[in-house]
């Protein structure tokens, strides 16, 4: 029963994990542009096939990379698809800066859609096996499993997340894109440079969607190009839930999103006596998000609009 | 320029050889999206065959064209592809719909334009409801999930199963059918778990199972998800035998799960060995010859198809969609899985079924009926 | 933004003739269309399926600026609706245009209890809490196998008749769902005119404001919610009757977002924008058959080019039926 | 009927915007709000029309409490406003933005509306005919089928103004309706408002301008620092030297403040002459 209890403890943090670099993207994008980008999924997906691509063409036999090989694959892969992830912006949704709310919304589900389709054309639709950046080494935890390629994604996600989180809170350039955050008139008046600001989010969002990518084909050992519209959906339901917006939020909502979902695997059978089985599950998952609103309308960590001070505008 | 348009002209009309009568074949198949390798290759091993019947003459001096057609695996997609068909007079014959949801929403269209169809989708509940057009050369579900739910009693000895399934229409169908068959032989299903079909982390699931140690696990779904289910099944250290469906009859299986986690499992499929007999393997060559990969997982029975209709070109009375499925219906035929003929709903007479283990790197064949 | 009344106005000629250039081509099309292949005709029923969807959906985006994702839960309602009510499923087989009302008061019932608790949102939250409820539905409609059949759908639905009349070939289902395109369409058309309907606009401009001048934005917002699902309930029915056959697999996030797509791309509150955005997003790609995987990747570049070049949409919110109308005449 | 502050409060933490207020407002006058920035005269709108929750204290209309009611309902019960920044429904004509109050009378009618062409119609333009007389009143009939946010800023005041009077009010609130206007249309708009006198309704006016303030306004409240300071006739509140302080902050420099409070009243005193 312990065992259980770790192993899915375990299997929860590294799901979570995942889900929290994916959805620091979505946050980070709503932050300065109070846009839903659908197409951040996609950058998700970019990661593992530029890491893939990276280490056929570059480094040669997959088989057989070394930590060099890896480590030039990942580093490549997440710069490449940062820089990516700019382009994107300056084509698809500056364009729209000042237009309606859902415009940009919308672009980005085109974005996403020719993405999809573009490495399913390219790379052919199918899954492709991935080779996993860790050795496979299972340790025994009061009864419980856990693998290596779990406690590096762990690993690598605490740093990755805390090294965005230091950026934000120290760094010149997180400190221009905080204010651009707050309130994009006044930093323009202020002489900030707003598209800089954007551009950095535009990077570090994707860049961190990739790492996560590059984590999860090796966790998982597969690619496939619509591998990011379902974990794609979860991250986003995840920001939501710890509050659109906010950095911490995100990370909270991953980890409570990916609690929810082994607890309710694990649970709902139990407690509803078998009449809703496992596949409820993701009906638990939405069941909690729309309660969690509902009580805080702004997500869990999100600021808190009050009816009062807002200006309700027409959204689109 | 006009003379020599003239000329270019009758050049062509004499090369043509006279007489020749020409029909379409509709085909339909999920041609993108993450079902377009099983569309595609499936089609590629009827096209295969007819490519070569075409170059030497066809039968009886009709050669085939293809009509091939993205039905997105979508009922909706799917019911404007029918039309097409239906429409199109020169199609006479349909090779139509990999996904039984699919097929569903089709057979009835087909069924009123009088189009004869051979229907790969595999739930048994296609032929209950009372179709004259339709007919399907490949083993319904019914007797692909037989075979394992007996070689996991006998063979292997199994008591207890925990039946993994992702809601769909064929890894429901087919989990059920298998749940169905190792009670009825004596096993005891300790519990039946759902999964999402687009679900990747089974870590959760596996968890749940491990804590009730079945014999055996069946997983009623496709790949990707079969492969990951057992690459995760083997890091969770869950040590009970997997069977899973035809779907992982494909050597991405191996490669996607890895090796050494798949070492042991058992794959049901209606595909013989590759090796099985001369004609299959003359069959892999080919293929390999002409698309430069291997051979899909349902090639081979698109290759069959050809070779039945071959037959039933042979056999008709004319070209007629009607004279076409009467043929259809009476065809009794040597194909490279076996010889084939149909009863009277359009079902198999004998459906050949086969069960692999994974070996190394091979699917090693385990047993057969 | 130039004022729109006066700059048209000032060229009447212009917009006449456009006027009547759209409604011959709409009325060629209409008239047309039963002459066609049966395969053209079902496309075509596949656009009027979708056209009925985003009229029922623009009230809810279009009129009232809510982000419903979640709509294809009462498309879902409809079309269950028609295949327990008329299928050996659960052996009754209840005349069409019953079905059709039950459906339709289902939908409205539906459409008010999910409205209720989410209505107090706004925005990005009821866009995912929607999306949220959408997939409810569905993943429950997968899971009551002994109801719906779950992932195998329920087959065999009977064929639709209207006192004693067959509806079931492609032409026919055609007559039936113009009939209801047009009478929808007309209400809804007549419903944004009314005081409700200027609520709503008011609802979408402002609705802090709108609430300042005494308009109860949850009554009026769950009336929006309510209507619009009534009509995505309608819309199932006429599906399930046509295909004969419902799996869950119809009811899935992507078709919200397309009929979402389908209104914005053609232009947001307006029934003719949504009349182009089902023909982009519903008839190019089934013109552009031959093309299989590149036609989608065509239709996402084309998706982001247009709403670049056309943010608002491609028909303007102003260019709708009653302009047509007014521009015929010449006033 | 009177419109009754009672120790009216109200805080946001610990930060206290409005103090214990208690005031009266009768029908058939004009009530300028006035007070420096951060006074609370803004706050005092808000919470009347329901757009701030009250603290403490009540709010009541003819003994009605009006606090802790919806807001549309605050309006329904016949109290109408206007923003600071202006909020009209941008994207629907001048027209509709009038029409649209018809609401809450006649919604329960929609049905009878969409369903019955003839009286569909007959609405509508019974609608538009009194939506057309406020336009008129306020010589914006021209401007009927404009979109509403295509106006100019000063026709764009004019307009909220039309379209809180539009709800037939007894309580009419302004919040600074001559911010942004030049001294042409702040005149058009003293005149139009002292011509909506009646002796069924309340004014309230919250404004900046002096001129228009002492020009229009029948009594005046001073807030200060969330307190009532003082009330009283346009002529009592310039003879108050507390007013004047309170306007002139607290500087040290008592010179200073003596010079400026002569200044003003110079200023003050022409006006009320003029106004006489």
């Amino acid at each position: 029963m312990l065992g259980t209890f770790i192993q899915q403890t375990v299997n929860a943090l590294t799901i979570g994990s995942i889900y929290a670099l994916i959805a620091l993207g979505y946050t980070m994008v709503y932050g300065v542009l109070r846009m839903i980008n659908f197409a951040h999924g996609e950058m998700f997906m970019l990661g593992a096939y530029a890491a893939f691509l990276v280490l056929t063409v570059f480094v040669g036999d997959i088989g057989a990379v070394g930590a060099f090989g890896l480590t030039l694959a990942f580093f490549g892969a997440v710069i490449a698809v940062g820089f990516f992830g700019v382009g994107i912006e300056r084509l698809a949704y500056k364009p729209l800066r000042n237009s309606t709310r859902l415009a940009p919304m919308l672009s980005s589900l085109g974005v996403s859609l020719t993405l999809v389709t573009g490495v399913q054309i390219l790379a052919g639709p199918q899954p492709v096996a991935f080779p996993s950046f860790f050795p496979t080494t299972r340790y025994d935890l009061m009864g419980g499993t856990v693998t290596s390629v779990q406690i590096g994604i762990l690993v690598a996600a605490f740093v990755l997340m805390f090294a965005l989180y230091t950026l934000v809170n120290r760094s010149r350039m997180g400190i221009i894109v905080r204010a651009v955050s707050e309130s994009r008139p006044t930093a323009q008046l202020l002489g900030i440079n707003v598209n800089l600001a954007i551009s950095a989010v535009f990077f570090s969002g994707p860049l961190l969607g990739a790492a996560g990518g590059i984590l999860y084909a090796s966790y998982y050992g597969i690619m496939s190009p619509t591998m990011g519209a379902v974990i794609g959906l979860k991250a986003f339901t995840a920001a939501i839930l710890g509050g659109i917006g906010s950095i911490p939020g995100a990370m909270l909502g991953a980890y409570i999103l990916a609690f929810v979902e082994v607890g309710g695997t694990a649970l709902l059978p139990l407690i509803t006596n078998g009449v809703l089985g496992t596949e409820y599950r993701d009906v638990l998952s939405f069941a909690i998000l729309i309660l969690v609103l509902l009580v805080k309308p702004a997500g869990i960590l999100g600021e808190p609009v009050s009816e009062e001070s807002m200006v309700y505008k027409r959204e689109f | 320029m006009k003379i020599a348009a003239s000329l270019c002209l009758g050049v062509s009309l004499l090369a043509t050889p006279s007489f020749a009568e020409e029909i379409s074949v509709g085909l339909a198949a999920p041609l993108s999206g993450p079902q377009a390798y099983f569309g595609n290759t499936w089609h590629n091993g009827f096209k295969l065959y007819w490519d070569k019947l075409n170059a030497e003459g066809g039968v009886n001096g009709v050669t085939v064209k293809y009509n091939q057609q993205d039905d997105k695996a979508d009922p909706r997609e799917g019911t404007l592809v029918a039309q097409k068909f239906c429409d199109d007079e020169s199609v006479v014959i349909g090779l139509v719909n990999f996904n039984s949801g699919v097929a569903q929403s089709t057979l009835p269209i087909y069924e009123d334009c009088e189009l004869p169809t051979m229907t790969f989708g595999s739930n048994p509940d296609l032929t209950k409801q009372g179709y004259k057009f339709m007919v399907r050369p490949v083993a319904n579900d019914l007797a692909n999930a037989l075979l394992p739910a007996e070689y996991a009693l006998q063979k292997l000895n199994a008591k207890t199963a925990v039946i993994v399934s992702d809601k769909q229409v064929f890894g429901q169908g087919i989990s059920e059918i298998f749940g169905t068959n190792f009670t009825a032989g004596g096993g005891q299903v300790l519990d039946t778990l759902a999964v999402a079909p687009t679900d990747v982390d089974f870590t959760s699931v596996l968890a749940q199972i491990k804590a009730k140690s079945p014999d055996v696990i069946y997983v009623g779904a496709v790949m990707p998800q079969i492969a990951l289910f057992a690459k995760q099944m083997h890091e969770q250290g869950v040590t009970a035998s997997l069977m899973v469906p035809d779907g992982g009859y494909t050597p991405d299986f191996i490669t996607q799960a890895g090796e050494a986690n798949v070492q042991g499992t058992m794959v049901a499929i209606q595909v013989p060995p590759m090796d099985a007999s001369p004609a299959i393997a003359e069959f892999a060559k080919l293929y390999k010859e002409k698309y430069g990969e291997e051979a899909g997982p349902y090639s081979i029975y698109g290759y069959v198809h050809g070779q039945i209709l071959e037959a039933v070109l042979k056999s008709t009375k004319g070209l007629s969609r009607e004279e076409i499925n009467d043929a259809l219906h009476v065809v009794k035929v040597q194909t490279a899985v076996g010889e084939l003929e149909f009863d009277d709903v359009g079902e198999l007479k004998v459906a050949p079924s086969y069960l692999y283990k994974v070996e190394g790197n091979d699917f090693k064949l385990a047993g057969s009926r | 933004m130039s004022v729109a009344g006066i700059s048209s106005s000032a060229k009447p000629q212009a917009s006449r003739l456009v006027a009547i250039l759209v409604l011959a081509a709409i009325v060629a099309l209409v008239a047309a269309t039963p002459f066609l292949p049966n395969y053209h005709i079902r496309v075509v029923n596949s656009l009027l399926i979708y056209i009925l969807l985003g009229i029922g959906l623009n009230i809810v985006i279009g009129y009232t600026g809510l982000l419903d994702l979640g709509f294809v839960a009462f498309y879902a309602v409809g079309a269950y609706t028609y295949a327990l009510l008329a299928s050996p499923q659960l052996d009754l087989h209840l005349p069409f245009l019953l079905i059709v009302g039950i459906a339709a008061v289902l939908g409205m019932i539906t459409g008010i209890l999910l409205g209720i608790p989410v209505l107090k949102l706004r925005g990005d939250y009821l866009a995912i809490v929607t999306l949220g409820f959408g997939e409810i539905i569905r993943i429950v409609i997968n899971n009551v196998d002994w109801l719906t059949g779950g992932p195998k759908g329920i087959a065999r639905l009977d064929k639709a008749s209207i006192l004693g009349v067959e509806i079931a070939r492609p032409v026919e289902i055609y007559w039936l769902l113009l009939v209801t395109v047009f009478l929808v369409g007309l209400f809804v058309w007549r419903l944004e005119r009314s005081i409700l309907g200027k609520a709503w606009a008011a609802i979408r401009e402002d609705q802090d404001a709108a609430r300042g001048i005494g308009i109860n934005t949850t009554n009026a917002k769950l009336a929006a919610f309510a209507t619009s699902a009534t009509i995505g309930a309608i819309a199932g029915t006429i599906f399930a009757a046509s295909q004969r056959f419902v799996s869950p697999e119809s009811f899935t996030l992507q078709e919200s977002v397309l009929i979402v797509l389908m209104i914005v791309i053609g232009g947001i509150g307006n029934i003719l924008g949504i009349v182009a955005g089902a023909a982009i997003l519903i008839l190019l790609p089934e013109l552009l058959r031959e093309f299989a995987e590149w036609r989608i990747l065509f239709l996402g570049i084309l998706m982001v080019v247009l709403i670049i070049v056309r943010p608002a949409g491609i028909v303007p919110r102003t260019f709708g039926p009653e302009k047509l109308i007014r521009g015929l005449f010449g006033k | 009927m009177t419109l009754v502050f009672k120790n009216l409060r109200k805080q946001y933490g610990a930060n206290v915007a409005i103090n214990d207020v208690s005031t009266d407002f009768a029908p058939g006058l004009i009530y300028g709000v006035i007070g420096p920035n951060g006074a609370g005269k803004s706050t005092l709108i808000n919470m009347t029309a329901g757009s701030y929750t009250v603290s403490d204290g009540s709010i009541s209309l003819d003994g009605h409490r009006l606090d802790g009611m919806k807001k549309h309902q605050i309006a329904n019960s016949g109290i109408a406003r206007t923003y600071q920044n202006i909020r009209l429904f941008d994207q629907m004509t001048v027209l509709e933005n009038l029409e649209v109050c018809a609401y809450p009378a006649e919604v329960y009618n929609t049905w009878r509306e969409v369903l019955w062409p003839p009286y569909g119609r007959e609405r509508a333009a019974a609608r538009r005919e009194s939506a057309m007389e406020i336009l008129r009143f306020f010589g914006l009939e021209g401007y009927g089928d404009a979109e509403a946010g295509s106006l100019p800023y000063g026709r764009q005041r004019m307009l909220e103004i039309a379209r809180a009077l539009a709800m037939k009010p007894r309580v009419l609130l302004l919040d600074e309706p001559a911010a942004g206007l030049n001294h042409h249309e702040t005149a058009e708009l003293t005149a139009k408002l002292a011509e909506l006198r009646s002796p069924e309704r309340i004014m309230l006016v919250v404004e900046h301008d002096m001129d228009l303030v002492m020009t229009l306004c029948d009594r005046i409240v001073v807030m200060h620092h969330g307190k009532l300071l003082f009330q009283g006739t346009p002529a009592e509140v310039q003879a108050s030297s507390d007013v004047q302080l309170a306007y002139l902050g607290t500087d040290n420099d008592i010179d200073d403040i003596r010079a400026a409070a002569q200044d003003r009243r110079a200023q003050l005193g022409i006006r009320a002459r003029r106004r006489s």
